[in-house]
């Protein structure tokens, strides 16, 4: 989806945060905040092999649009752009990168927490880590 | 009715497909649905929590599916 | 100044965010903060042309390393990267990219934040805005 | 005694020099130079605050100067 002020993306290849920079930076907004979520090594004392993503994309495309919408209803938020991984990740390979400018820095936090918060609670993407040995379905058990 | 249920992540490994018809009640509800769910696959007791999406959006459990209609099950999500 | 954990620059040149994500990336973390200051149109209604930023650069890189040190012994942090931008700069020009990673994203938020907030305090770093009618140090007058 | 002072920002636009000896009293402190400069330059009086460093550190009012010290003069800063 996309509109002059929401960038959202689902992606088979990689993320590129300068391309989230790109699209957020407006000669209105003097802060910028990028939240760039990365594949960790280790989950609880686990060594993660790999990761792998699946989206119900139109419902996720959706969500993240929601999201995008709240922040600009919301926040004095000029621009936003989420971009989201779906696929086989390796550690260290980017998950999701959200990116939001605001013309004060303290709006701009405060808009990409909210994002990147809402987006773990709300859009339809689901994350299996595989360990060395076993793999499980993050958060779908208590 | 005939419904087509979707299932992604845990909750297509319990289903065992992607998509899979099911059989419920004439005027069933989401909350009829995930019931008929728990009890047809237990499993689906286990789960921390799943809702049913209807045409691209979460629906609370009073809303009224139609016949034919395509049910996604939504376990829990960890995106990001 | 550099040390494995600590990227600290003062240019004259352009500033570049994907150095600072390429070196704060790690696979000990999951959440990565980048905030981007840039030269915004407008400070209070007024139109700005150009900024030119002064730096008493020796003390100016202390303190910043000051900043970057305070992040790794009180945030669980792995990496921090403070650049500052020097000399004349247009609207929409970058003056400052701050980036944090830790294992998880509240506190690379929180850190990221700090250091934003702690620089402008601190470190030894002047800003004058051009207008078309004017020119003005910035916070110079109460 | 003779110190040095080093100036930036508005401070260098009061002074008119970024560089500029300066005649204090012998075991002058952080804010008998303080003082001084605002009676010789008024305008500094009219800074929202202004600090000193020597040595690269920002210095309390208490720290005492050494003959051809610098002394470095930082108005507000406003960087980022």
């Amino acid at each position: 989806m996309n509109n002059q002020s929401i960038d959202i993306q689902i992606k088979k290849t990689y993320l590129d945060s300068s391309s989230v920079e790109q699209f957020i930076t407006n000669d209105e907004a003097g802060g910028i905040v990028l939240f760039i979520g990365t594949v960790r090594k280790f989950t609880q004392q686990k060594e993660v092999v790999r990761l792998e993503f699946e989206a119900y994309e139109p419902m996720a495309i959706k969500e993240m649009t929601k999201i995008a919408q709240h922040i600009l209803d919301h926040f004095p938020a000029k621009k936003v752009a989420i971009h989201h991984r779906v696929g086989v990740l390796a550690i260290g390979g980017i998950a999701v990168i959200i990116g939001v400018s605001c013309p004060h820095r303290k709006d701009a936090f405060d808009a990409c927490q909210y994002a990147i918060d809402t987006l773990k609670e709300t859009v339809p993407i689901w994350k299996k880590e595989i360990f060395t040995d076993g793999e499980v379905w993050v958060a779908a058990h208590p | 009715m005939n419904i087509k249920l979707v299932a992604f992540g845990i909750a297509k490994d319990i289903l065992q497909h992607r998509e899979l018809p099911f059989t419920v009640q004439s005027d069933a509800t989401v909350g009829d649905v995930k019931e008929l769910l728990k009890t047809t696959y237990p499993k689906f007791k286990k789960l921390a929590k799943f809702s049913l999406a209807v045409e691209e959006s979460y629906q609370s459990d009073d809303f009224v599916i139609s016949e034919g209609q395509e049910v996604v099950i939504i376990p829990p999500v960890a995106g990001g």
